[in-house]
């Protein structure tokens, strides 16, 4: 069992799983009434992976993630109004209100979404990792992903480009066992994803994505692997997503006491149990966190209400950039 | 006649394939225990077992290419790429070998694969999930394909496809027609699958379209009517080969045409239809063909902005009304 | 002035870009050892080294989408994909990443990203290396589509990609013009990628076209000029955006068009050439405006057959002569 | 090391790798004197592959090739003459003079191609063993495939998707250390493709590709493996082509001593030697068996020769089915 950080870091931990928690239980409820169309992916129930892996990254690392990256863009540092504007498809959201919830980015915190293709962001941080690599930055590029996209040929592309260049990926497979309906095993025709590093000669390793504090710790030990020019790593996360695949899922192809029986797990009620039980969190700390959080969520919405929207004459800005002059 | 859905429109005809003939089976994303991302094959795993209804791992240039080798080898499969945004990883097998393979083996095989797309955007799922690419498809020699816009269409050309058609078929639908009603035989026999439709007779201008885009004009033709103009519409329904005969006698009758197609304006499916009338029926003309397309830029999320940049009725009336009017 | 071929000028351009430009990298199958399939890459891995000029997997998909995130990283990646008909397998990253990123980041990411491929048929290669898709490309807003015809574009537009160009350009190059020779200036500017060029004044009818069929079309217009005819031939180069400006201007002169393509006729590019012209050039014109493209079959093996599917001098010439002398 | 078979069945193995030699020798000749154009890519060296490979499947079974598959083709028992003819273009090809080199087909024999696009015959392999399976039949498919192959996405999704659903398939590798200009070590982070089977749970063998016997006997048993059930199965072979990869290339990329080395293991010659000296294979059977194989050679070239072109208006036919009437 991984041991306890500091007081202060504990407590960040939780606040940034909760701060995922809410934002997103706050989405749903909006997307019922209609704020908020379009995808809507929760992550719910992942939130220790986003959170713990942050943890090992700096300012000056990239982070590709999925169309399920409300978390990694909070965990990552990015400002909650700007994303709940974004999924009101609001001018003051990160995107512009141009992507929604799949398309979220941050050009300053090297944030480049949001890739609502399954498995199309893994090339993208491998060239990335290349751009760090060539221009002598010691960077890394940590690239989420979900046990879906194992599938796709861009993952054994990616992991054999990556690893024959020797840059500096951290390949982090979300592995929630399911791809929208389709479980694990009926997907992979050999279920340990760590595993299929071997046949890139990748480093790796399988972590419960339902701690946070063993993310955190595999998530590190992975970086300094990659950043000492160990070449890339592969690091599986074990978790599972609690509420349907998107908005639109009727959950029909897993039984509800899998579900709840994955609950039990719950990153943030075992973690908050843990700190509770070993003296770093007494109630009213507990309490204070809930409130502040809230208070966040409820100005981000805020912020979101009274963004405007980016006027329809602006509608093809930016499909291609200002030229200088020829 | 009863009424139902576009969606069960498709659902039924995938039942009847599979009732009727024993090498039509199920391949796809999801098509099995999910019931398709769009519901689409609801029931069907549980009536067909799991070998019938197959739910793929997440690999569309393989299952397609898995689709084209069943067929190959005396299947019939139905294969659903749950979008066309994702079918661009399955494009090469459509294209390099699907298309190909029965004209380069000099007539020695036949790829009888019939592959489902949901195709469009209007729905909010920004850049990455708002494509409209069925002009390329149609660009294809060896390959037919297909925009229902009816309910009736769409269990009648799935049916006829799976059980006619000796070629690889793609088959377009829009997700906004899925919880579309509409009247329908209780059973209906094969449709053919060469004609165009007109689905409203009018004689002052021609309201030329696909798919989705079939609703819109309709209304726009209300519209037109109540300021005193008769817009004919007719509904390709075939992309490709595409059936100019029907569109040339109608552009006859009403010298004016306006296309409206999803797809980016610049190269769109509506480019070709306007070249097609260019060639075989400039004479006919009172003025030029227009077209009413997507805006050129990636759909973005915002609804206001979705609806700037996709086709709308207003445009549409608008369109139509200048043309009649100024060449009138 | 020196006397150079299309590949040599490709390779200036490639050099002199990574000399001057530490960012500027190659990437692609066989561009480093092999020397490029066309050999247009010869002679730089001895020069630049393995880390500038990067023999790349089987992997068309992954090694683009690499592109794309180097440029987002602050490099500037030259991509070689062997010909266009691999490039299907990357094309999921080309219009679902690379077009869309600047757009919908709300202008947050550029990628600078040059990607050049053959293209084109006329070698006998058959069905699955044949394809002309230049067309689809230009369909897709966000990136900047390039064809150049001559020696002096082919090194003038690909310094211009790498040096000044901000978006994704997608440059094509007919496998025919390889070892094609032209006179070139002994250093050049880079050239502007907007205009289309006249590369034939004339006054009777213009002859549209791009890429390795411009040289199809002057050898079209000096027999069309042996009799009497006085043909324009105008070079589209950039296929997008597309200048319609000097398009609408040659019409207005010469009132008469023909759209050369390689593309299959459905769908192909000139479809939509046709398409602009009905829209802004109809009253100029003294006929309908033609198409010479592919015609809709793989492309065979066989030599006469493959001849007799691609656009030919003699049927542009024919399509020209009858077309002057029925709207004359 | 493998023993013998009988004299009569060694001698086959001989003369199959032999015609495929000779054949394609000739079709070099005719390359450079314009009778035969486009690509030609010669599988010289690797003889030993297709023609032990193909003892192992009976005429129920499938076969999907590459665009270097005039070995494939041969061993698979189809004439000479449509091939050659083929070669030429003419309508008397095995694809009516419309697929060269690259495109050979025999629906008679399941032969399904001549792929010009890596990897992408992998996916086909699939669907073929998928309807057997369906259809109850207890025919596999083979697949042949190069090195280079095994980069593409569809490498790694046909392995996942065969193995999940335990299809008849028999991926077989054609390693010959490079994919064009590009050697195994530049394309492959971990080169022991068999090993790669591992990622996806299916079984798998590497084998010396120079031995007709070797690969022969792996064939039989991954065979026996699929067919009593076993699922996919992965066999490397190790070989080496001793010609440029097609005709156009100038092997910059390879030392003439690496290829001067590999020649020592020609398989012919060494099959050859090993016949003679275990006493099975006299100087005039050789020389008995050489000249009918040159004599099929030249029938083969005067089929092509004598073959009418395919009239420039059949050039639409066939790009669709004739349809039933509506
Ligand atoms: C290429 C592609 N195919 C299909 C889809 C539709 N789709 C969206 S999410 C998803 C499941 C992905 O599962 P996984 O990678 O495990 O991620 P998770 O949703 O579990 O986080 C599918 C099939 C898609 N977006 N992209
Ligand atoms: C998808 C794709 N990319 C590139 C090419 C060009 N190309 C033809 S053969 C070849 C090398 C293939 O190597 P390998 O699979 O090892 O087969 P080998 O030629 O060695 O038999 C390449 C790059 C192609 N035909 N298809
Ligand atoms: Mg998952
Ligand atoms: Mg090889």
């Amino acid at each position: 069992m991984t041991t306890l950080p500091g007081r202060d870091h504990a407590r960040t931990l939780l606040r940034q799983m909760l701060r995922i928690r809410r934002f997103e239980e706050k989405s749903a409820e909006l997307y019922t009434k209609g704020k908020i169309r379009g995808f809507l992916h929760l992550y719910i129930g992942e939130e220790a992976v986003a959170v713990g892996a942050m943890q090992a990254l700096t300012s000056e690392d990239a982070v590709v993630a999925t169309y399920r990256e409300h978390g990694h863009a909070l965990a990552r540092g990015m400002a909650m109004g700007p994303l709940m504007a974004e999924l009101y498809g609001k001018a003051n959201g990160c995107s512009r209100g141009r992507g929604g919830s799949m398309h979220f980015y941050d050009a300053g915190r090297r944030f480049y979404g949001g890739y609502a293709i399954v498995g199309e962001g893994l090339p993208v941080a491998v060239g990335l990792a290349l751009a760090d690599q060539m221009q002598k930055r010691s960077a890394i590029t940590a690239c989420f992903f979900g046990d879906g996209a194992v599938a796709e040929g861009e993952f054994h592309e990616s992991l054999n480009l990556a690893a024959l260049w020797k840059l500096p990926v951290l390949f982090l497979c979300e592995n929630n066992l399911y791809a929208m309906g389709t479980a694990l095993h009926r997907h992979q025709s050999q279920i340990d994803i760590a595993h299929k590093a071997e046949a890139y000669g990748i480093a790796n390793t399988a972590v419960d994505g339902m701690d946070v504090l063993a993310v955190k710790e595999a998530t590190r030990r992975a970086v300094e692997f990659i950043r000492v020019g160990g070449g890339p790593f592969l690091l599986e996360t074990r978790t599972y997503r609690f509420r349907a695949h998107s908005m639109y899922d009727p959950e029909l192809y897993r039984a509800k006491e899998e579900v709840e029986a994955w609950k039990q797990r719950d990153p943030i009620v075992t973690f908050t149990a843990r700190l509770q039980k070993e003296g770093q969190l007494d109630e009213t700390d507990l309490k204070k966190m809930e409130a502040a959080v809230d208070a966040e969520v409820a100005e981000a919405v805020a912020f979101a209400e009274a963004g405007p929207w980016e006027p329809v004459e602006d509608l093809t800005k930016d499909v291609t950039s200002p030229r200088a002059e020829e | 006649m009863k009424k139902i859905t576009y969606r069960e429109a498709i659902r039924e005809a995938l039942r009847e394939a599979m009732q009727k003939d024993r090498r039509v089976f199920l391949m796809g994303e999801d098509v099995g225990r999910y019931g398709g991302a769009y519901a689409c094959s609801k029931g069907l795993l549980e009536e067909f077992g799991p070998e019938r209804v197959r739910d793929t791992p997440l690999s569309e240039g393989t299952f397609v290419g898995a689709g084209i080798g069943a067929a190959l080898g005396g299947m019939r499969p139905i294969v659903e790429v749950m979008t066309v945004n994702f079918s661009l990883l399955a494009l090469d097998q459509i294209v390099n070998n699907a298309a190909t393979l029965r004209h380069m083996s000099g007539g020695q095989f036949s790829v009888p694969l019939v592959i489902r797309m949901a195709t469009g955007a209007g729905r909010q799922v920004a850049a990455q999930h708002s494509h409209s690419l069925e002009g390329w498809y149609a660009h294809v020699p060896g390959i037919r394909v297909l925009a229902p816009a009816t309910v009736t269409d769409a269990k009648g050309m799935l049916l006829s496809a799976a059980f006619r058609e000796p070629d690889p078929v793609i088959i377009f639908e829009h997700a906004f027609l899925y919880p579309l009603e509409g009247e329908i035989d209780e059973t209906i026999d094969p449709v053919d699958l060469e004609k165009a439709a007109v689905r409203r007779q009018g004689s002052d201008i021609t309201l030329i379209t696909y798919g989705g885009s079939l609703w819109k004009c309709i209304e726009a033709a209300d519209r037109l009517a109540s300021i005193g103009i008769d817009a004919e519409v007719l509904d390709l329904r075939v992309l490709r080969p595409l059936d100019t005969e029907t569109i040339f006698a109608s552009v006859a009758k009403t010298h004016r045409a306006v296309i409206v197609d999803e797809m980016w304006r610049t190269g769109s499916f509506a480019a070709e239809i306007s070249a097609r009338i260019m060639e075989g029926a400039f004479y006919d003309l009172d003025g030029p063909v227009a077209r009413v397309c997507s805006a050129e830029v990636p759909i973005p999320y915002a609804k206001h902005l979705e609806e700037a940049a996709l086709p709308q009725v207003d445009t549409i009336v608008k369109t139509a009304q200048e043309m009649v009017q100024s060449h009138g």
